[in-house]
């Protein structure tokens, strides 16, 4: 870890548990470990691209970070200021400098506002904008995002999932953020439009430096991306290094199983090709496995990996893996 | 479908059901003092006397009577008689009624209807002992009564319901809830309440114990509590009860017109303005009397009442007989007020007063409670006085006890007002005004008509007194303290097949005598 | 090739809104055979999800289907009543919609909206349908499944609502299903084990499937045909081998190039997009729809709507580049090469 | 020619511009639309044009009396007959909109404001807050409003003031429920989510995203809180807080004939379809105001 | 959990306290008293009045008295109604309330729902307009004037329902429909309302696509997601209805506990106005919290307890 300025955003043992009821009056007794101790940074002008299971915490990670979820453990420290644990008020600030891209491009997008308005809110609400100025950048985004500018005066349910989702990025874009969290910004989006929309988030890094916290399971697509990887499982980093490093090196298992699932859009040779297909039952969150949390499907699983968890460690430059394979 | 068949829910049984409006609050004798709770107890109680047709005495519990030389002691001797649970009925009973009617800790609201008797108002006070009021049981079947003053028409307030006797063992027993149970109420009239479900049915059934229940001929009569007069007429319409006492008086002049079972029956009582003659311009008499006279009665009941009601030309109605049978208001003096408005004198005295033509004339409020019919009147008149004096006022309803309470203290300038007697004499309208009494709402103050009042009060003379009431009810009206407006009626709608009821002056209804004859 | 299961024939569908019809899908043939996998893939607002919700004749309103035949086992289902309709859809047909989030009932637990279907369908009680939720969810890899399957749509993660989804279509064993975009917000190795499902089931009982998907990997991994949409047109049509190595059609082709590559060398490269966006379906172009980003585009491409070549006997495409009066081009590893003008 | 490279330009020139319209132009354009709504909008806009100038091109005023013509039925000179003091029904009846329609626009501007506004930020919040919030107003809905309206009378006085008092310090009650319960089910909405990564204020996102998105109810509960309104005048009336006679509101107008109903049934009939068809007018522009607030409705 | 109980008897407790300390400070400030008539009472009787119900005593202690007397569960005995006690008037009062109240609310859900619902999913037939116009007549038409106009027709006309009174099934029918005209039009039309919200929206196509029959997509799966706003009208409705209707109960001569909400304040029946007014907050407070908790079941999205 050089040069300790860098460092936009670090989070140090971050932790969210949702606690699970049962029935209305239930005592909710157990919890959903999202993200359990979660630590890792990232410098300015990067990206970190964050892959894993579906439901291993991906988005919970972002979420807590922007401070969507109160954190239930660590600390989030932005820009030097620690802001795991200010209020809504105080947090108003900072909301101008993170933004997120949201998963699921449906949900997030009001169906009562225009997508005129709903890029263009804050822009009013930061004052930004107004008028002649405030339409001609929304059109702006608009057309940076792909669509046409006419298409400021429709509605979210008058679009096909993709170009809702370029809506989303529309909007993160539009306060001009230091940092985004992009919670799986593409996966909504057919090829061609990707491309554009990778292209426009690497330009606009460039132009702007931005910083990324890019969270897919399009292995591909956030090779492409990200300088650097990290890999959760089940609310764990199991491991994380730069891009090339993970892909030429994979060392933790789970790793390994990830990159040979990506599917090859070759006929030929994705028919030929061979893939780690996991085996046994996916754990549970609400009460993960002892030890390491893999080992129920590691099939280098040892006696020790039920009993102790393995802690993220640096095994060579830049390359930490929580592994009991490792480093012995 | 409904119970239509009317005369009675079982063929055989020959039962009125009358409508009574809302559930009495209490058919205590001692605590009642509203008509709906009196009708209940005149049927299923009986007083040393009761009242004929024409509301003259007749022997009831007692058998004779005596009656000093100054007319002040009152001795009777009653009959053997039964309660209803088959205790025999004694003098101690209605000592002990009186006496209890007066205590002040039973509180009774009509408590001073038995100021009459000795030392009644001091014991009420709690100036006396009860042993000092002028009741006493002599023997079980002798009481002495000794009044605080001559009082011509006691024998008919001993027919009266808070004279009643009632039961010293029950109500020692029960406390104030013997009235409210069937079971504990012990009367000893025609007949006994025998179920009471609260504001839905009240049921009495003939007293067996009665001494004289051959003259009962009902097998007994159903009390129903709606109170709604539309529902209550829809009820008598569609045949599913046989006695209503109130019915919209919108459809009054149809019901006239179409049904010969609506009746009206005289009510004592005046519908009035009263001034307040401390308030300008109001304090002023040629204004009041402008003012009375400005309005056109005739239309007023015509037009808007509709109910038979009779223009009022003096304040108390007619109804009352003198000691030689004429009727009071037929002799009252001309006050200067007509059936219509007298137009060219009111403007006369309103320009003496110093408004002609209305110029100057403040612009004053008239109060009245909130009441559809009371709005329909005050519009009324206060057209009249505009077109027919050119003065402008302002109408304001308000809520009952806010309006009470206003025209008790006096914060206003014309209020409207209603006087219903509670006894069929002069005396009950015109003591209103004596200048302390809790009732004078015009606030008025006259020494010459406080000692008439005292004056009539203590006279042992019927035909003397008669003069003195007629020479304080002149003085009230010649000053115009009050505007009269028309005296009340009292309209009902009595099956045809239902014979012989008796409605009295003051609201009653006796079924002691009815019958059914399809 | 099996029998045909599905024939769609001229199919159109527009949405009537107050600006004027959006002509979302203007003619689109294609034919599914049985135990055959379909892959539909195409440009975002091309048409996918709305050529399955016709078929699935679930259009919201304003949508209207406005012309053309849908052959489900022969029968046309344009003209079926809602109660007709009611006993293929889930049963015959199922389909895993493209949003999870929205698409599952919130008050609802996920258990329960599984459950349902089988109920209605399997003729199972609820306990034994429980017990077969769980079974799915399980497939599906969802971990704890007994405990999910009491959990509410908002409590789980994208990519295990799409998952519930998923397991709520496969539950009834349907003899089309229709998947938009089933593995969108799945991590690769949860894809690959649904995918293999698909496989498995098609394979198994001989389900055909409709894969909508802009995912060319995982069109390569299941289908053996492709249909590349855009505009509410199909573009090309052919066998997945066809599609990828010897596309036709420019737009095709840029599809394929847009994707970026895990090799190393490449994976840094810029990537290569199809500059410009699509067509507005309000006013479509008279012409090819692509024809504006189309680096070949030609006068008659604006002007005039292209005709099908049949280039061998299951790869058709829409281009006048084919035409024989057109300039030659060729494919020439992965990019069209030598468009000459002709004169 | 045809088979010659073109341009970009003018590959371009196809391109189709819509006009821009913000939200609202938009909502105004959906809402002019329907037809049902405009005719809603623009038989109130004419009641209240009527109510305005109609007494003064009358040749009755609402309280000449004229009693020789007492409870005539409709003819050609009284349009909707007389009243039992021979005034003329028709011009009290236009008298009365101007009381009534004041209270029930006041009734629902109140709903408006304060109901959506306190179950906004009441549900918005949530916990103690919103503990606190509701209970103060099951406070406010069970203490007997006559005793209130009662002192408000011998405080205040009698007068539209009074009743505008009286009838704002109630009338949001049910209208703050039942936005509070839309909020509660609204506030986890990914949208919302958005919003506030957004910064947008707690305030911002009530109105802007929750309020909008439980519009339905709200409309629906403002409108149908309108004749409850009007009734509550008449009551308020009865406690003498309501203007004075011969003034007559039309809750007060359909009081006063309902004694008569048998036998003139036209003095209750007029009044009632007065507020009927006002009711009418009113829901009919309630609904056509929740379509085009709503950008996925029908229509 | 646990704890949101606690805290939400406590607040309930809070609110009846509040509600008694309101309403005792607004009885005794407006004018009038209980024993205030048209006729005067003679002031030594009206001072052994006051005595006996203990008006005399400072205000202060009045209320401290009358406060535990309550936490006792003793209301006092009426002043109006010689010799009965508040606890006896509400208890014989409420069973007939209660069961009008209780029909009538079950008639508002059993068709105010359903034709909601219907006229939601024929939105801008007729159906939808007719629906539309009854609920606007039955919010417009007051249930006085509804109730007066049935008694003239099935009472006094047709002869086949009893104008008023209380017992048989027959003596039910008209005062029900009076009294649910205007909720039933009310939830009617909110259910109209929300439901077109809700079939428009994606799960409503997922549940199609399953196959299900309309009615179960209609009722189970967007009925549920629109039932909050009719909770939130309903829970209110219910400690109304049950608590009675004055103006219903006054026309059909029903012996309901309604009556006493407008007459005790006409009275200035203080400890009845004080009886009636904790027994309805009582009531309400008790539904509110059950909305509450049925938001939740509800809608699992919805948590009050954070
Ligand atoms: N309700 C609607 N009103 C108007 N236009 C609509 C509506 N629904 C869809 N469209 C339009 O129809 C076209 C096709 O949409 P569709 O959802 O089928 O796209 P898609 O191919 O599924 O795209 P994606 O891959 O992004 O999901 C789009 O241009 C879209 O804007
Ligand atoms: N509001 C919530 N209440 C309870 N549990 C939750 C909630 N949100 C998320 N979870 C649980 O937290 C875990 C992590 O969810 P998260 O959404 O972060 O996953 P993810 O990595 O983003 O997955 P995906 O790729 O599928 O989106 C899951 O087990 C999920 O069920
Ligand atoms: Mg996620
Ligand atoms: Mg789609």
């Amino acid at each position: 870890m050089n040069n300790r300025e860098d460092i936009i955003l670090e989070v140090k043992n971050l932790k969210k548990y949702f606690p699970v009821r049962k029935g209305f009056l239930g005592k909710s007794t157990q919890y959903v470990k999202a993200v359990d101790d979660v630590s890792f940074y990232i410098k300015r002008g990067e990206t970190l691209g964050l892959v894993g299971e579906s439901g291993c915490g991906k988005s919970t990670t972002g979420r807590t970070i922007i401070r969507l979820y109160d954190p239930t453990d660590g600390e989030i420290i932005f820009n030097g200021n620690e802001i795991g644990k200010l209020n809504q008020k105080e947090l108003r600030g900072f909301r101008k400098k993170i933004q997120m891209i949201f998963q699921d491009p449906y949900a997030s997008l009001n169906s009562r506002m225009t997508v005129g308005d709903i890029i263009g809110e804050s822009f009013d609400i930061h004052k930004i904008a107004s008028g002649n100025e405030r339409l001609e950048r929304i059109h702006e985004l608009l057309a940076r995002v792909g669509l046409q500018p006419d298409h400021a005066t429709r509605y979210p349910h008058e679009f096909s999932g993709g170009q809702r989702q370029r809506i989303g990025i529309a909007r993160a874009l539009a306060v001009q953020p230091e940092f985004i969290i992009a919670d799986e910004p593409i996966s909504a989006l057919d090829v061609s439009i990707q491309a554009q929309v990778v292209n426009m988030l690497e330009d606009l890094q460039r132009d702007l430096n931005l910083t990324y916290l890019f969270i897919a399971h399009d292995l591909s697509m956030v090779k492409h991306i990200s300088s650097r990887i990290g890999v959760m499982y089940l609310g764990k980093l199991v491991e994380i290094t730069e891009s090339d490093e993970l892909y030429k090196n994979p060392v933790h298992p789970y790793t390994k199983a990830l990159l040979s699932a990506i599917p090859i859009p070759d006929p030929n040779i994705t028919k030929a090709n061979k893939r780690i297909i996991l085996q046994g039952d996916v754990p549970s969150p609400l009460n993960p496995p002892s030890g390491c949390r893999f080992r129920t499907r590691c099939k280098y699983a040892m006696p020790i990996c039920s009993e102790v968890d393995p802690v993220l460690r640096e095994i060579s430059n830049n390359h930490s893996v929580a592994c009991h394979l490792v480093g012995k | 479908t409904a119970n239509n068949s009317g005369g009675g829910e079982k063929k055989d049984l020959m039962i009125v059901r009358h409508n009574l409006g809302s559930d009495p609050e209490t058919i205590d004798p001692a605590l009642n003092a509203a008509v709906d709770g009196a009708i209940i107890l005149v049927n299923t109680f009986e007083g040393l006397m009761r009242l004929d047709e024409k509301d003259q005495p007749l022997e009831g519990v007692a058998t004779e009577y005596t009656i000093s030389e100054d007319m002040l002691t009152y001795t009777f001797k009653l009959r053997k008689s039964k309660w209803s649970d088959g205790e025999e009925v004694t003098a101690h009973d209605f000592e002990y009624a009186w006496k209890r009617a007066l205590d002040p800790a039973t509180a009774a609201d009509y408590a001073y209807q038995l100021y009459y008797i000795k030392n009644g108002e001091k014991f009420n006070n709690g100036e006396v002992s009860a042993d000092e009021v002028g009741v006493k049981a002599l023997d079980d079947y002798t009481l002495e009564v000794v009044l605080e003053a001559p009082t011509p028409y006691f024998l008919e307030l001993t027919a009266f319901p808070t004279y009643f006797p009632v039961r010293k063992d029950i109500i020692e027993a029960h406390g104030e809830k013997w009235a409210l149970n069937p079971e504990t109420h012990i009367s000893n009239g025609p007949f006994k309440v025998v179920k009471w479900e609260h504001n839905d049915i009240m049921e009495l059934v003939k007293n067996e114990n009665y001494y004289d229940k051959d003259r009962v001929k009902l097998d007994g009569i159903h009390f129903y509590f709606m109170t709604e007069s539309s529902t209550a007429l829809a009820a008598f319409e569609s045949g599913e009860v046989d006695y209503i006492e109130s019915m919209p008086s919108e459809e009054i002049p149809r019901l006239m017109k179409e049904s010969d079972e609506f009746k009206i029956f005289p009510n004592l009582g005046t519908y009035f303005y009263v001034f307040n003659t401390t308030k300008e311009p109001v304090n002023d008499a040629r204004v009041r009397k402008a003012l009375s006279m400005a309005i056109d009665r005739k239309s007023i009941v015509e037009v808007i009442t509709k109910a038979g009601q009779i223009p009022a030309l003096s304040f108390v109605p007619e109804g009352i007989t003198e000691p030689d049978g004429s009727d009071f208001n037929k002799n009252a003096k001309d006050y200067g007020l007509a059936l219509t408005p007298k137009v060219e004198e009111a403007r006369a005295l309103l320009a003496e007063a110093g408004y002609p033509d209305g110029k100057g004339f403040p612009k004053l409020t008239v109060i009245y409670n909130t009441h559809e019919g009371h709005k329909a009147i005050a519009e009324a008149i206060q057209a009249m006085w505009k077109d027919n004096l050119g003065i402008e006022i302002e109408l304001q309803n308000q809520e009952w006890k806010v309006f009470q309470d206003t025209r008790d203290n006096g914060d206003f300038v014309i209020a409207r007002h209603g006087w219903l007697a509670d006894y069929v004499d002069p005396m009950t309208f015109l003591d209103m005004w004596y200048s302390t009494s809790g009732n004078n709402n015009a606030h008025w103050k006259n020494e010459e008509f406080d000692r008439l009042i005292n004056e009539a009060k203590t006279a042992a003379d019927e035909k003397t007194r008669f003069e003195i009431m007629h020479k304080a009810h002149d003085l009230m009206m010649e000053e115009m303290i009050v505007m009269p407006i028309y005296y009340y009626t009292n309209p009902e709608m009595i099956k045809s097949y239902v014979k012989d009821v008796r409605v009295s002056p003051l609201g009653f209804v006796y079924y002691d005598e009815a019958y059914i004859e399809r | 090739m099996g029998d045909k299961l599905l024939d769609i024939k001229n199919l159109k569908t527009s949405f009537f809104t107050h600006v004027g019809e959006v002509k979302a899908i203007r003619g689109v043939d294609f034919y599914l055979n049985k135990g055959e996998a379909l892959g539909i893939v195409g440009e975002s607002g091309s048409g996918k999800s709305v050529t399955s919700m016709s078929i699935m004749r679930l259009l919201q309103h304003p949508g209207k289907i406005v012309d053309g035949e849908i052959l489900f086992n022969n029968e046309n289902l344009i003209p079926k009543t809602d109660k007709e309709m009611q006993a293929i859809r889930g049963n015959r047909i199922s389909m895993i919609f493209q949003d999870p989030m929205t698409s599952l009932n919130p008050v609802y637990t996920v258990g329960d909206q599984i459950v349902e279907a089988i109920v209605k369908h399997q003729k199972l009680s609820k306990a034994e349908a429980k017990k077969k939720a769980i079974d799915m969810l399980r497939l599906v890899g969802i971990p704890s499944p007994e405990k999910r399957i009491n959990q509410y749509p908002h409590e789980f993660s994208g990519g295990m609502r799409q998952r519930a989804m998923i397991a709520m279509a496969l539950s009834c064993e349907p003899e089309l299903l229709i998947a938009d975009e089933p593995t969108t917000a799945l991590d690769v190795t949860i894809q690959a084990q649904i995918l293999e499902l698909m496989k498995d089931l098609k394979s198994k009982l001989n389900t055909s499937i409709i894969l909508i998907t802009h995912d060319l990997g995982v069109v390569a991994d299941v289908c053996s045909r492709v249909i590349v949409m855009y505009g509410g047109l199909i573009m090309e049509e052919g066998t997945v081998e066809e599609i990828f190595y010897t596309p036709r059609h420019p737009y095709t082709l840029g599809l394929l190039k847009s994707i970026p590559k895990l090799c190393d060398k490449e994976s840094k490269q810029r990537l290569v997009p199809i500059v410009g966006s699509p067509p507005d379906l309000l006013k479509p172009p008279k012409g090819c729809p692509f024809a504006p980003r189309c680096d070949y585009a030609m006068r008659i491409c604006v002007n005039e709507k292209p005709q099908y070549t049949n280039v061998s006997p299951t790869q058709r495409s829409m281009c006048w580049l084919l035409h024989k009066d057109a300039p030659r081009v060729e494919v020439i590893n992965g990019d069209l090469k030598g468009a000459e003008q002709n004169e | 020619m045809d088979w010659e490279l073109i341009s970009q330009d003018e590959k371009d020139c196809e391109k189709i511009v819509r006009p821009s319209m913000t939200y609202w132009q938009d909502v105004w354009r959906r809402l002019k639309s329907n037809k049902v709504a405009m005719g809603g909008l623009i038989f109130l806009v004419f009641l209240v044009l009527l109510a305005i100038f109609g007494p003064m091109l009358s040749r009755y005023s609402y309280y000449d009396q004229n009693l020789a013509l007492a409870n005539h039925g409709p003819s050609s000179s009284n349009w909707f007959g007389t009243d039992k003091h021979g005034r003329d029904l028709y011009v009290r009846i236009l008298y009365g909109a101007r009381i009534s329609l004041t209270v029930g626009i006041v009734a629902s501007i109140i709903n408006l404001v304060v109901g959506v506004l306190y179950g906004g930020i009441s549900g918005y919040a949530g916990g103690k807050v919103d503990n606190i919030m509701m209970r103060i107003v099951d406070i406010l809905s069970t203490i007997p409003l006559t005793l209130y309206v009662i002192l408000l009378m011998v405080v205040i006085g009698s007068g539209l003031k009074s009743i505008l008092i009286a009838i704002g310090s109630v009338y949001w009650l049910s209208m703050a429920r039942i936005v509070r319960g839309q909020i509660l089910s609204l506030k986890e909405q990914e949208y919302v989510l958005a919003a506030k990564t957004l910064g947008a204020s707690s305030l911002r996102i009530i109105l802007r995203h929750l309020i909008p998105n439980a519009m339905g109810p709200i409309i629906v509960t403002m409108t149908m809180s309108i004749p409850s309104a009007i009734f509550t005048e008449a009551f308020l009336s009865f406690i003498g807080l309501g203007v004075s006679a011969p003034q007559a509101s039309w809750g007060v107008l359909a009081n006063d004939a309902l004694g008569s109903i048998r036998t003139y049934p036209y003095q209750l009939f007029f009044p009632a379809l007065a507020i009927s068809v006002t009711m009418l007018a009113f829901n009919f522009l309630g609904d056509g105001l929740r379509d085009a607030l709503d950008p996925r409705m029908r229509k | 959990m646990g704890k949101y109980i606690i805290s939400r008897f406590l607040s309930m407790f809070i609110t009846i306290f509040l509600v008694i300390t309101i309403t005792f400070v607004l009885m005794h400030a407006i004018p009038g008293g209980p024993f205030t008539g048209e006729k005067k009472l003679p002031p030594a009787t009206e001072q052994a009045l006051r005595e006996k119900y203990k008006l005399d005593d400072p205000l202060i202690k009045q209320y401290t008295d009358y406060l535990i007397n309550v936490s006792k569960g003793d209301l006092g005995p009426s002043f109006k109604l010689k010799g009965q006690d508040v606890n006896d008037i509400i208890s014989r009062s409420f069973p007939a309330s209660a069961q009008l109240g209780g029909v009538a609310v079950l008639v508002i859900l059993a068709i105010g729902i359903p034709i909601g619902v219907i006229a939601a999913l024929k939105q801008g037939t007729w159906i939808d307009s007719g629906v539309m116009l009854l609920a606007v007549l039955g919010v417009t038409i007051p249930s006085f004037v509804v109730a007066t106009v049935m008694i003239y027709i099935f009472s006094v006309r047709l002869n086949i329902l009893p104008s008023a009174r209380w017992g048989t099934l027959q003596h039910m029918i008209m005062p029900t429909i009076a009294l649910s005209a205007y909720s039933l039009a009310f939830i009617a039309r909110l259910t109209r309302s929300t439901m077109l919200e809700v079939i428009s929206q994606d799960y409503i196509r997922t549940a199609r696509a399953k196959g299900l029959s309309e009615g179960v997509v209609i009722f189970k799966h967007a009925l549920k997601n629109a039932l909050i706003p009719i909770i939130t009208y309903v829970g209110p409705l219910v400690a109304a209805l049950l608590t009675g209707s004055f103006v219903i109960e006054k026309i059909f001569a029903i012996p309901g506990l309604g009556r006493f909400f407008v007459e005790s304040i006409s009275n200035r029946d203080y400890t009845v106005i004080m009886g009636v007014t904790i027994f309805y907050a009582v009531f309400l407070v008790v539904m509110m919290f059950i909305v509450d908790i049925l938001y939740g079941l509800v809608d699992p999205r919805i948590k009050l307890d954070e």
